[in-house]
């Protein structure tokens, strides 16, 4: 049972220690030759006008909450899709509910335009 | 002018941001450069800023004899430097009143065409390209690779062709060329097709072009809009039919207009004028007449003087060529340019707002402009 | 004895990246750490037989509920630092007591509970024949705690209007 | 002590050799096939027909001047290519290249880890991948970045919404969530799910277009518009875990699509005994070919097909798939209790 | 156990130090992780997995105060133009 998890920690390990690895040993390697315009942010030759961490729409963090919410509805789908042989009848109504009043949600931010992108 | 739909988007915060797209930026076409200001991915407004190109031809011209100045205009639309080198020709020969062989009017429609073409074929790569489809772009750059060996065949050159003379022509067409315009007309047509199959029906081209960037047809005659551009918003003016230059008078073409006035109509109407131009190839190509290749020309050209106006229609619109000669020295008193990319360029700002960063490129793509012309 | 190393290592990393995601200046910093907490915490539900919520936690909190953090901070760039300026007017005192008291309890409830390790409770017909850990979690959550799971979905659809009315310029 | 650490690690070790191998090998494959595509020939010049080209790439990548930009938040600047390249190694995992063999008298089976939340655990793993854009977006400081990595995430997480609604009515049909499962239930039900649920295998593959940011969706790299995406700003070696990140990913993609809708290793028709030359080939080729078609539709898709634009992009996440997901969840249930 | 109470600890603090909303808004994320942790241990401990039923409900409950949270910050912050807690006095706007 943990014993399937072993291979995965160890995994983990390696891959963050591989990736560690390559960046040290390119560093190691790399040629270095840095002036002060080479080290400028790009906005296509131009100096930067304005601050680039700059307020962006709010648009992304309606994206993000929907996400969260639906992710979380998803997460309560799982168990159910992989014990659904032994509900049933009585499970499929459960889910019926339980999706009725996510896509009521849904359907309240595709008509309050939180779908929208233009 | 017409104002981008307002969507539910008004609703929420508008936070503006100042980005520059260009002058160093993969998909402004050279080194345009475009300020744009978002709400999200969403252009709020725009400001075009040109001038990183600017190698001062029109003044540059004020100093250099009337043969040397065809040279000159060979850097301005850089894509289609014959249509420019026939432009300031005839303008030329208008003001010297030269009578150009019929011969050498044959196959300067035919450089021309060959140079739309060419012209068309570099604007359909990098607008398709532009909007992400990368495979049109070497297809199209196949082709008019046939074409730039033509052009190298007949005058040494593949970009700057330096191809036309006051009164005619440099040099005749080697022999046998014809027959590989002709050649060159079959492989041409069926690979339009091939362009049209890639993109004309291809649904995500169609979300991307359909009602992106609509200008009516009054609007974008108040812009100052030529060519294609024009075109595709539905007024039916081309300086080939309205005023005839070259041999145009004796060719059966016709003139194909857009109905809305978006992206995707100026696209339709420049692939249709690829055929068109393929079908005027081939009758000015077939009806080659013999005779002279250049008309009577003084030895020292020197325009007596007096000042005009010719335009013909270049690939990416009207170019004219507005000239003063002074009638005593050997070079022009005022030599100025009124470059299709340059007008063009003027609806740019009025397409891209209210639409998002994406579109931009997709805009510019479908005005064609070609910087060095833009600022000379 | 290899499960006690592991459960105090992994204790010892999500303490240290809570105390990080607490005292770190940078909020950006600050969402990263916590980011690596949440990840411990799921490690640490892997050894305490809860794979399933231990997957759940990755999902949802730290590549959900995290990304909306990381989303808000963006969002508001902050400019000039939060933590400027002080305000002897808070009630600090109070909280400490508080969470003294909290801490308190809790350490009650921990004595309680390890004077209890003695005899693990069963309670029958919970642990059905089901086998793997989200089996018995999905019996669960779909028959004796059916009722809130459907509260919460109601709770979700509640946060969501909420949330796109608040996002909302005009209130 | 041996089975529980030392073949793992070896295994791990194959696993981590081979994904970067075939990663090399797949945009050398990518290259030429759109070169093909194109009436090009792609690279040449290296080695015969240009074979060693990955090589000459990595070599440069490796020797590349790194640059951090000075505004950069440099922390969090360089730890962004490794939080993008961590999760999409560690998904290998649990996919299971194919069953128990015996390998030198010792059984072994072709997967690291066969977890009963398989699923569940790539879906989790591939939902970190995002704080690698995000944060790289944030710490170059720089506007096409950080608009590109906002619209990556954005993207990410919508699309993430649909799959992973697709995928439980994967789990609806299969009952479990670990791979090794799903895949002996296609081999129990005969036939493999992408005909069982075509609606399902159509969403996850679009899906998994959007979330490796292949064209058509890939718009947060797209160059065009916003230069080079999230990663303008970073060079050499942080470039080149992006890199390898991404076409990791695509792996994986196509990996998890053989696995859930094409029947694993399974060969074509498990259960008709005639078929049975067809175990010449091993199982876990018919894995790598299977993934390997579609590893080349996504190539196909890019040298085809031109790029959606952002709000188009979002429609299609959040107003077809993600209903389509759900109407295909109900309806999977409605079946499956009309069937039993 | 004790895991738990000083991770809940950690987290009380932050919410009482730290000025800055979202780090505030951070801490209960971590106070609710601790009582996660709590839930899952005992869940371990007693051999029942009731806890880890009420633990997912917690992930639920998080994710929607996340939600809701964020939100409130967003609207105070576009009337405000700051994160700082002590400029939240509601009554006052």
């Amino acid at each position: 049972m943990l014993s399937d998890y072993i291979p995965i920690a160890i995994f983990v390990v390696v891959a963050t220690g591989f990736a560690v690895f390559t960046l040290v040993f390119a560093s190691l390697l790399h040629s270095e030759k840095y002036n002060k315009v080479k080290l400028e942010p790009y906005e296509c030759g131009i100096e930067p006008i304005t601050d680039a961490r700059d307020r962006y729409s709010i648009r992304y963090y309606l994206v993000a909450m929907l996400f969260v919410i639906f992710d979380v509805e998803t997460v309560f789908m799982f168990p159910w899709a992989v014990i659904f042989d032994k509900l049933l009848l009585f499970g499929l109504i459960e889910m019926v509910v339980f999706i009725f009043i996510l896509v009521v949600g849904y359907y309240y931010a595709w008509q309050k335009g939180a779908l929208e992108w233009a | 002018m017409e104002t981008p739909a307002v969507h539910h988007g008004a609703m929420f915060d508008t936070n503006e941001l100042v980005i520059n797209m260009g002058p160093q930026h993969p998909s402004t076409h050279g080194v345009l450069r475009v300020v744009l200001r978002l709400d999200g991915e969403k252009v709020v407004d725009a400001d075009v800023v040109i001038g990183y190109l600017h190698r001062g031809i029109e003044k540059l011209s004020e100093n250099r004899n009337w043969t040397q100045i065809i040279l000159l205009t060979d850097r301005m639309d850089y894509v289609a430097a014959a249509t420019n080198n026939v432009g300031y020709c005839e303008t030329v020969e208008k003001l010297m009143s030269i009578e150009v062989p019929r011969r050498a009017r044959y196959v300067r429609t035919i450089l021309c065409e060959l140079q739309r073409i060419a012209s068309h074929c570099l604007w359909v790569g990098t607008h398709a390209m532009d909007i992400g489809a990368m495979t049109v772009f070497l297809y199209a750059f196949r082709e008019r690779e046939l074409i730039l060996d033509l052009f190298e065949e007949f005058c040494g050159a593949r970009l700057t062709y330096n191809s036309m003379r006051i009164g005619g022509l440099p040099l005749d067409i080697p022999p046998g060329w014809d027959k590989k315009v002709l050649e060159f007309c079959m492989i041409m047509g069926s690979k339009v097709d091939e362009y049209e199959e890639l993109l004309t029906h291809n649904r995500i081209w169609l979300e991307r072009t359909k009602g992106i960037g609509i200008i009516s047809g009054p609007d974008a005659v108040a812009l100052g809009l030529s060519g294609p551009p024009l075109r595709g918003s539905g007024v039916p003016r081309d300086i080939r039919k309205d005023e005839p230059y070259a041999a145009y008078d004796e060719m059966a073409f016709d003139v194909p207009v857009g109905s809305a006035g978006d992206t995707y109509d100026r696209y339709l109407v420049r692939m249709e004028e690829f055929r068109q131009s393929l079908r005027i190839i081939r009758q000015a190509t077939e009806g080659i007449p013999e005779g002279p290749i250049v008309g009577k020309v003084p030895r020292l050209i020197k325009p007596p003087a007096g000042e005009t106006y010719h335009a013909i229609e270049s690939p990416k619109g009207e170019l004219g060529y507005f000239i003063v000669s002074d009638g005593k020295s050997t070079n022009p008193y005022r030599f100025r340019v009124r470059p299709p990319s340059f007008c063009n360029l003027q609806g740019l700002r009025a397409l891209i707002r209210g639409h998002l960063v994406a579109d931009v490129v997709a805009l510019i793509g479908s005005l064609d402009v070609v910087l060095g012309e833009v600022d000379r | 004895m290899g499960q006690a190393i592991a459960f105090y290592t992994l204790a010892a990393f999500i303490l240290g990246f809570a105390v990080l995601v607490v005292s770190t200046k940078d909020t950006v910093h600050s969402v990263l750490f916590l980011v690596l907490d949440f990840l411990f915490v799921a490690a640490l539900y892997v050894l305490l037989g809860a794979p399933f919520l231990a997957a759940i936690q990755v999902l949802v909190y730290a590549g959900g509920i995290v990304v909306l953090y990381l989303f808000v901070v963006m969002l508001v760039n902050l400019k000039r630092p939060p933590e400027a300026h002080q305000d002897p007017h808070r009630r600090t005192k109070l909280g400490f007591g508080l969470a003294v008291a909290v801490l308190l309890e809790l350490g009650a409830i921990a004595t309680y509970g390890m004077t209890r390790t003695g005899s693990p409770l069963v309670v029958p017909g919970t642990n059905g024949p089901l086998p793997g850990n989200t089996e018995q979690v999905g019996w669960l959550l779909y028959t004796s705690y059916l009722i809130p799971f459907e509260i919460a979905s109601m709770l979700l659809l509640v946060a969501m209007i909420g949330a796109i009315v608040l996002a909302k310029r005009e209130l | 002590m041996i089975d529980q650490f030392v073949i793992p690690l070896l295994k791990i070790v194959v696993v981590l050799n081979a994904t970067l191998l075939g990663v090399t090998y797949m945009v050398l494959l990518e290259r030429k096939v759109i070169a093909w595509a194109q009436s090009r020939l792609g690279p040449m010049r290296v080695g015969p027909y240009g074979i060693l080209q990955p090589i000459a790439d990595a070599v440069k990548l490796v020797i590349k001047e790194d640059i951090t930009p000075v505004r950069a938040d440099k922390w969090v600047f360089t730890a962004a290519p490794i939080i993008s390249m961590v999760p999409a190694l560690i998904v290998y995992a649990v996919i299971p290249f194919g069953p128990t063999i015996h390998l030198f008298g010792r059984p072994v089976s072709l997967y690291i880890a066969d977890v009963n939340v398989g699923l569940l655990y790539i879906v989790s793993v591939a939902s970190v991948g995002v704080y690698g854009i995000i944060l790289a977006g944030y710490a170059s400081n720089s506007k096409y970045p950080l608009l590109a990595s906002l619209r990556a995430s954005a993207q990410l997480i919508s699309y993430e919404v649909a799959v992973t609604l697709t995928l439980v009515s994967v789990i609806l049909m299969a009952r479990s969530l670990s791979m090794v499962s799903i895949v002996n239930a296609q081999y129990n039900a005969g036939v493999w799910f992408a005909f069982v649920q075509p609606v399902a295998f159509v969403i996850f593959f679009i899906g998994g277009l959007a979330e490796t940011n292949r064209a058509p969706f890939d718009l947060p790299e797209a160059e065009q518009e916003l230069t080079g995406g999230f990663h303008t700003e970073y060079s050499g070696m942080r470039f080149a875990l992006f890199f390898l990140a991404e076409y990791a990913n695509m792996i994986v993609v196509s990996s998890v699509a053989t696995t859930l809708f094409f029947g694993g290793w399974l060969r074509p028709f498990p259960n008709v005994a005639a078929l049975h030359v067809l175990d010449v080939i091993p199982s876990w080729m018919w894995f790598l070919i299977k993934s390997f078609v579609f590893l080349y539709i996504f190539i196909w898709v890019r040298a085809t097909l031109p790029r959606y634009r952002y709000d188009q992009l979002m429609r299609i996440g959040w107003k077809l798939l993600i209903p389509l997901a759900i109407a295909n969840l109900v309806v999977t249930g409605i079946v499956k209790v009309l069937i039993a | 156990m004790l895991l738990s109470a000083a991770l809940f600890i950690i987290g009380v603090i932050g919410v009482m130090v730290r000025r800055n909303i979202i780090i505030i808004f951070m801490s209960i994320e971590l106070i609710l992780n601790a009582v996660n942790i709590n839930l899952v241990a005992f869940s371990a401990q007693l051999q029942n997995n009731v806890g880890q039923v009420f633990a997912i409900f917690v992930v639920a409950v998080a994710a929607a105060e996340a939600a809701v949270g964020l939100g409130i910050i967003l609207a105070f912050y576009r009337n405000k133009e700051t994160v700082n807690i002590d400029e939240m006095n509601l009554m006052k706007w």
